[in-house]
């Protein structure tokens, strides 16, 4: 029961944010098409039941964001767009292994997502059976696993696996 | 004219149509396929943001519903190169 | 309310840019070999018209034709009325671009069942293979 | 007064972020190769698009005169900033992977690259 | 007066409702009965219309959704399209018979009804439509199912291809013919036919005074140089619809290609949208043959362009019948000729040249449909359309026999037959006219054609018959109910039995005063009882 | 020489329709007012001043598209069902059932891809179900929930639709409903004034000044604008049904097509 | 003067070139992507027009759906258009 909450609310919430009001009828019509689609996906999107709602979790998640959004976007903002306006434009890019100890694969995909979405850091490839993902670093400061996985990976990782594991 | 139209108007929107000129221009340059799609890609995001620019100064907020959609479909061109690139055939 | 020269000139240019485009469009249709880049062109030029079909109910300092003020009150309406663009053409570029999506998805799948019986999508070779 | 400052936040988020936007399709047009473009086109994703239009949500959520519609707009345009975190990194993901995977563009110039190594070519 | 309106819905939702039965019903006679009892149902309702328009002697306007004229879409029906949308009704029942000797058992046959009936739909809209854009939409709709229709046959290459080649032209068609409709709205105004004809027509302004003072807010801009555009493109369309000389090309891969019954729809009554969709833009909309038009002084331009394309096929197409050895594909080309001459008969603008493409249309329509099937027949026995090894089944079965013969003999115009009449009316509107060179194309073009039917009479008829023929299926009951009916007809349509409807049809084309005046109406009664100022 | 044949005529025509347009102005003076019918449609697309005239919906687009003009969609969705029949009549007899399963895209797309549906669903049925109120409508909503279909195929493969539960003839079937739904709200004023006795017009909406048959305008205050709301909702199921069917018959491979396709005689 | 003019001109000229583009590119993906920009270009004039109905409409098909089936029919069939 408890692993339909979470998609039911994922649906609701965008429903009435998008539609923008909270009218009896949008709450009315947006429950039963959360009620609905939470039937169909929620075997698919919800893995393990026990860990679905919980308002620490969540807690977490916002603290990660606030985080994400002003802290780290703001160091890797910087780094790359002083790349950019540069003269020589001095890069020093590699695909490095960065390894990572989830094993869920939302802290995975969060955890990918995060460090392609700052500036410097895309995930090319992952490879869950050596849990790694490849990175391409445009300025590489050490090619080893280790300082990869400090340099790139541990400040989210540490905090994501809080909300997701 | 209120101040955030005014900026919006003699700022933003001559700084968005110089960086779109720019996508354009490595989209037609672009030496591979990837290059091209990623700076369309960016192009496609970069015009959600004129829809919601645009929705202020036209003043009718209902127009900036189209913005998710753009979103959406840039991503699924994406999706759609990648995989084309990555298998040949599309629905493998 | 008349239209300065220079909002004359920007109309006109875009109105000229849009019949170049449909020639473009056209010049491909008639010229290339291949089967998919004319289904390419034929997409453009539907959409060209669809732009010029809504561009022919455009108005400068305008509104989309969505009211906002469910009161009813005469004044709100007339306002409306006199500042919103035309909705006419908009709907019936809604059914076109509907009937182009049908149309065009149908030689898709024509395109591709081709495929399948001459081993080629070039015109020129199926004139040939057919005799 | 809270309308007027948080008017001025979003407006400045916005301009701020048009010429982050700016600065990313300098970086897209000067890189040299696809995997460097990519880090250009974060930039314009995230700082050029993102945050513009989170200062676009505040705006319009400040903008008393739009009336009930405030909430309309502010609410689509915050549903698709989220889609779009959501979505542009894997956008670019799959695109780079596929980039690697078909071999057609080189990530020269590179120190090291440790993903063909392992695949093997 | 919903059988107007309701005709052609009841296609469509007959047609939604198939697939979704096909999932639960597997089987295949059910969807034949479905399909017979819908389109004799619909035959009805047009019967039910056309006995109205002639009873009442003015045009029904049925305001779909209860909207007058340019606020919403009107079906527009006058004795011109009610007479066409019966005939093609009744044509399509006997069609649809035979298609149950034709496809038997075959898996795919509720999309074919799918699709026929929707083309039957789109047929009929286009008859009784009275907006310009409307008519867009069902030139759209009797297009695609034709596509579809004509690669019913996947695995066949020519099918497919044939398919091809007339989608792709025909989407260009209608984009441009989408083009011509928008230009119609930008200059005018408003999209429907009556109030675009009463814009035309400022003669009518002194006698009909009361009413243009309500319609003439609706004009916009400069209607002589739009007039130029949309008649350009929407002929074209049409004529590339009716399959006529410059745009014919699509037309002898497209009709043998498919199904036998829908070469019998396509050449027999699809070709004829495009004809009465150029008679209703040239006669009643634009009035280029109408003295109080003011684009009257067109008119001989207008002639000459049309009696040029419609000369130029009816003379190419025979010399293309003698050359060839598919059969349904000779059966094509006659196709070409015939519209080329209806395509003549209207160019010259008079009540009787009219009046002579109509009955060429009717007396067309059923000898080709039944041309096409009893052909049909003798194709389904020899397994091969090469007319050299045609098996001779006229011999075993001598309704088939007799409708191959009756059938070229109409369309050649021998005597006591529908054809001879029609090229009879097309001949004395020529020599009316003063166009003796016409009368020269429509006997060479007769000639020539003689000559190309043969190829067709003679091994059906007076060849050997062969013994391993499956006599059986040729005695079966649906095709005595398709073929017979349609032989009769051909009979039956002589002078006696039209000529009313005829005129008629003919007249309400020519003076499109009543059109035009009941369509206005329909608008100024409406708003005369919400006691409102238009636009208040 | 072709080529510059069709160069030639090309220009030329382009010209000749520039020239028309501008200095004859057969389009109309261009961006200055609009006509005087879009006045019309403008100032009584909501008015409950006067009944006989409105749509009873703020949206002028979707109340032309499905009131004042709805004959028109109605047979636009009746071109765009054809295609989709004539497609499958292509197709006729392919079974769905031995499509393998393929590996599909990474795993950061697949999760990406499984978060996004749920939320892209709610947005189309909210465009669908506001499609009276703010832009949007039943085609609308069904092409933004395309991109479920065309996600579910590309990023995970042909074989996840089997997965899903959503083979060719349940898409058939719930593609057909709404589309019979549709027919329903078409037929309804028709077949109740037949009844009763009453007057009454096919695809009617509100009372007319000869009709005083109605469809409700309001449920409880909220506006829902009598028939638009069920025929964009209608609309909605049978455009996104309809999607499913054409990229399902897409992404197949085309070992398992060529299997049938070639297979039957000739005619 | 209306803002939206300028931007009119200038996203119809883009479309014009990338129209251009698409028509005379042999690769057939690049082809793709150059008419799915030029329909990016039109989803822009289509807003600037006041059509938010149409965008919702045109974007899905122009952007999505026509690239998608294009490719789809480009991975099965030929690659490259010969001269």
């Amino acid at each position: 029961m408890r692993k339909y909450v979470p998609v039911a609310l994922l649906v609701l919430t965008a429903y009435i944010v998008f539609s923008g009001s909270v009218s009896p009828y949008d709450v009315v019509l947006g429950s039963l098409v959360a009620a609905g689609v939470s039937l169909i996906t929620s075997k698919y999107v919800v893995r393990d039941a026990s860990k679905a709602v919980s308002l620490r979790r969540f807690l977490h998640l916002v603290k990660y964001a606030f985080y994400y959004l002003t802290i780290a976007e703001f160091r890797a903002h910087r780094m790359v767009i002083g790349i950019i306006l540069s003269k020589a434009m001095v890069v020093n890019p590699a695909i490095v292994r960065v390894p990572y100890r989830a094993r869920n694969e939302y802290t995975i995909v969060a955890c990918a997502n995060s460090i392609t979405n700052t500036p410097g850091t895309v995930v090319v490839d992952i490879d869950q059976e050596k849990s790694q993902y490849y990175v391409h670093w445009i300025y590489a400061t050490g090619l080893d696993r280790e300082t990869a996985y400090r340099e790139i990976l541990e400040e989210f990782e540490k905090r994501l696996a809080k909300v997701f594991e | 004219m209120s101040v955030v139209e005014l900026v919006l108007a003699f700022v933003v929107l001559p700084i968005l149509s110089t960086s779109y000129i720019l996508y354009l221009l490595v989209a037609y340059r672009g030496p591979t396929i990837s290059d091209r799609v990623l700076a369309a890609d960016v192009f496609f995001y970069s015009v959600s943001l004129l829809f919601g620019v645009a929705s202020i100064l036209i003043r009718s907020p209902i127009m900036s519903a189209c913005t998710i959609v753009l979103v959406l479909w840039a991503y699924a061109l994406d999706i759609y190169v990648a995989k084309y690139l990555e298998r040949g055939e599309m629905g493998d | 309310m008349s239209t300065s020269f220079l909002e004359n000139f920007l109309i006109t240019l875009t109105l000229y840019n849009i019949l170049a485009t449909a020639g473009i469009s056209l010049y491909g249709i008639v010229t290339r070999p291949s089967v998919t880049k004319k289904i390419i062109s034929l997409t453009i030029l539907g959409d060209t018209f669809n732009v010029l079909a809504i561009f022919i109910g455009f108005r400068v300092f305008s509104v989309p034709p969505v009211l906002l003020d469910l009161d009813g009150s005469v004044e709100k309406l007339t306002t409306f009325a006199t500042s919103a663009v035309d909705p006419l053409p908009q709907a019936l570029v809604l059914t076109a671009i509907v009937i182009g999506l049908a149309v065009n998805l149908f030689l898709i799948f024509l395109a591709l069942q081709m495929y399948r019986l001459y081993g080629t999508l070039d015109s020129r070779r199926i004139r040939e293979l057919r005799g | 007064m809270i309308d007027e400052i948080a008017r001025y936040v979003g407006l400045a988020l916005l301009v701020a972020g048009s010429v982050i936007n700016l600065i990313g399709a300098v970086g897209l047009s000067r890189f040299k190769n696809f995997y460097l473009r990519l880090h250009a086109a974060t930039v314009s994703t995230i700082g050029g698009t993102f945050y513009p239009l989170l200062g676009l949500v505040i705006v319009s959520l400040a903008t008393p005169e739009l009336g009930e519609l405030r909430f309309f707009m502010g609410g689509s345009l915050l549903v698709a900033a989220f889609i779009l975190l959501l979505l542009a990194p894997a956008g670019s993901h799959a695109l780079a992977r596929a980039t690697h995977r078909a071999k057609i563009s080189r990530p020269e110039p590179v120190i090291v690259d440790y993903l063909a190594e392992d695949r093997g070519d | 007066m919903h059988s107007v309106s309701a005709a052609p819905a009841l296609l469509v939702a007959v047609a939604f409702s198939l697939p979704l039965i096909y999932l639960k019903v597997r089987s295949v006679k059910f969807f034949h009965g479905v399909s017979l009892v819908t389109t004799v149902s619909v035959f009805l309702l047009t019967l039910h219309v056309q006995h109205y328009i002639i009873s009442r002697e003015t045009p029904i306007v049925y305001r779909m959704g209860g909207w007058p004229p340019p606020l919403g879409i009107v079906y527009e029906v006058d004795a011109l399209s009610a007479l066409l949308a019966t005939y093609t009704a009744l044509v399509i029942v006997f069609i649809v018979a035979y298609s149950y000797w034709y496809l038997g058992e075959d898996p795919g046959t509720p999309y074919y009804y799918s699709l026929l009936l929707g083309a039957e739909a789109g047929l009929l809209g286009i008859y009784y439509t009275g907006d310009v854009f409307n008519l867009f939409v069902m030139l759209e709709v009797l297009g695609i199912t034709c596509y579809g229709l004509v690669a019913y046959y996947r695995s066949s290459r020519e099918a497919v291809e044939a398919s091809f080649k007339y989608a792709f032209f025909g989407a260009i068609a209608g984009l441009l013919y989408f083009v011509a409709a928008v230009t119609t709205y930008a200059s005018f105004g408003n999209l429907t036919m009556g109030f675009v004809a009463a814009h035309t027509r400022p003669l009518l302004r002194h006698s009909y005074q009361y009413f243009y003072q309500f319609i003439d807010v609706f004009t916009w801009g400069n209607i002589t140089g739009a007039v130029a555009v949309i008649v350009a493109l929407s002929l074209w369309t049409f004529t590339f619809k009716a399959g006529v000389f410059p745009n014919h090309f699509w037309l002898p891969d497209a009709h043998p290609a498919a199904p036998t019954p829908i070469s019998a729809v396509l050449s027999g009554l699809v070709v004829n949208a495009g004809a009465y969709a150029s008679i209703r833009f040239l006669y009643t909309i634009f009035g280029v043959y109408d003295p109080l038009s003011q684009f009257y002084h067109l008119s001989p331009y207008f002639s000459v362009v049309l009696s040029f394309i419609g000369a130029a096929s009816a003379v190419f197409a025979p010399i293309m019948m003698l050359i060839q050895r598919d059969v349904k594909r000779l059966i094509a080309y006659s196709t070409i000729m015939h519209l080329g001459l209806v395509f003549t008969g209207f160019s010259l603008g008079t009540a009787l040249g009219v009046k002579a493409s109509l009955y060429h249309i009717l007396t067309h329509a059923a000898g080709k449909a039944l041309l096409f099937m009893s052909a049909g027949v003798a194709v389904e026995a020899s397994k091969t359309r090469r007319i050299t090894d045609l098996k001779a089944v006229g011999r075993l079965n001598p309704l088939v026999g007799a409708s191959v013969a009756i059938s070229c003999f109409s369309l050649v115009g021998l005597p006591p037959l529908g054809g001879f009449f029609s090229k009879f009316a097309l001949y004395q509107a020529f020599i009316e006219a003063g166009r003796f060179e016409l009368t020269a194309v429509l006997l060479i073009s007769s000639g020539l054609a003689l000559l190309g039917y043969f190829k067709i009479i003679q091994p059906i008829l007076f060849g050997f018959p062969p013994s391993d023929l499956n006599t059986s299926k040729l005695r079966e009951l649906s095709l005595w109910t398709s073929l017979l009916p349609l032989l009769l007809l051909l009979i039956v349509l002589n002078p006696i039995t039209v000529e009313v409807l005829l005129n008629e049809a003919a007249e309400s084309a020519v003076l499109a005063g009543k059109y035009i005046s009941q369509a206005v109406e329909s608008y100024i009664s409406y708003i005369r009882e919400v006691q409102l100022s238009p636009g208040g | 020489m072709r080529k510059y044949l069709v160069l030639a005529s090309i220009v030329l025509t382009t010209a000749v329709v520039a020239y028309v347009t501008t200095y004859l102005g057969a389009l109309g003076p261009l961006g200055l007012d609009t006509r005087y019918l879009a006045k019309l449609f403008l100032a009584n697309t909501y008015n409950p001043a006067h009944r006989e005239l409105t749509a009873m919906s703020p949206e002028a687009v979707t109340s032309i598209v499905w009131d004042f003009r709805g004959i028109d969609t109605l047979y636009e969705t009746v071109v765009f069902y054809m295609a989709i029949i004539a497609a499958l009549a292509i197709y006729r007899g392919v079974s769905y059932s031995n499509v393998r399963r393929g590996s599909g895209l990474s795993l950061i797309v697949k999760v990406v891809t499984k978060l996004l549906i749920p939320i892209n669903i709610a947005v189309a049925v909210s465009i669908a179900a506001h499609g009276h109120l703010t832009p949007g409508g039943g085609f609308q909503a069904g092409a933004a929930l395309a991109v479920v279909s065309v996600l579910l195929a590309v990023v995970y493969s042909a074989h996840s639709f089997v997965e899903l539960g959503v083979n060719l003839s349940r898409a058939v079937a719930l593609r057909s409903a709404g589309l019979l739904a549709i027919a329903l709200v078409v037929f309804t004023p028709i077949v109740i004034s037949a009844l009763t006795g009453t007057q009454a017009y096919l695809m009617q909406n509100y009372v007319k000044v000869d009709s005083a048959f109605s469809f409700p305008a309001h449920v409880q205050s909220q506006l829902i604008s009598g028939t638009l709301i069920w025929f964009n909702l209608a609309e909605f199921l049978a455009v996104s049904f309809g999607f499913f069917i054409i990229f399902m018959l897409l992404s197949l491979r085309e070992e398992v097509v060529r299997e049938w396709v070639g297979k039957e005689d000739e005619h | 003067m209306d803002f939206s003019l300028v931007l009119l001109a200038l996203f119809s000229a883009v479309g014009l070139t990338f129209t251009y583009l698409a028509v005379v590119e042999k690769d057939l993906v690049k082809a793709v992507i150059f008419s799915a920009i030029q329909s990016t270009a039109y989803v822009a004039i289509l807003y600037l027009l006041r059509a938010p109905d149409i965008v919702l409409v045109y974007l899905p098909v122009a952007v999505g759906l026509y690239p998608a089936a294009l490719l789809f029919l480009i991975g099965k069939t030929e690659k490259v258009e010969e001269e």
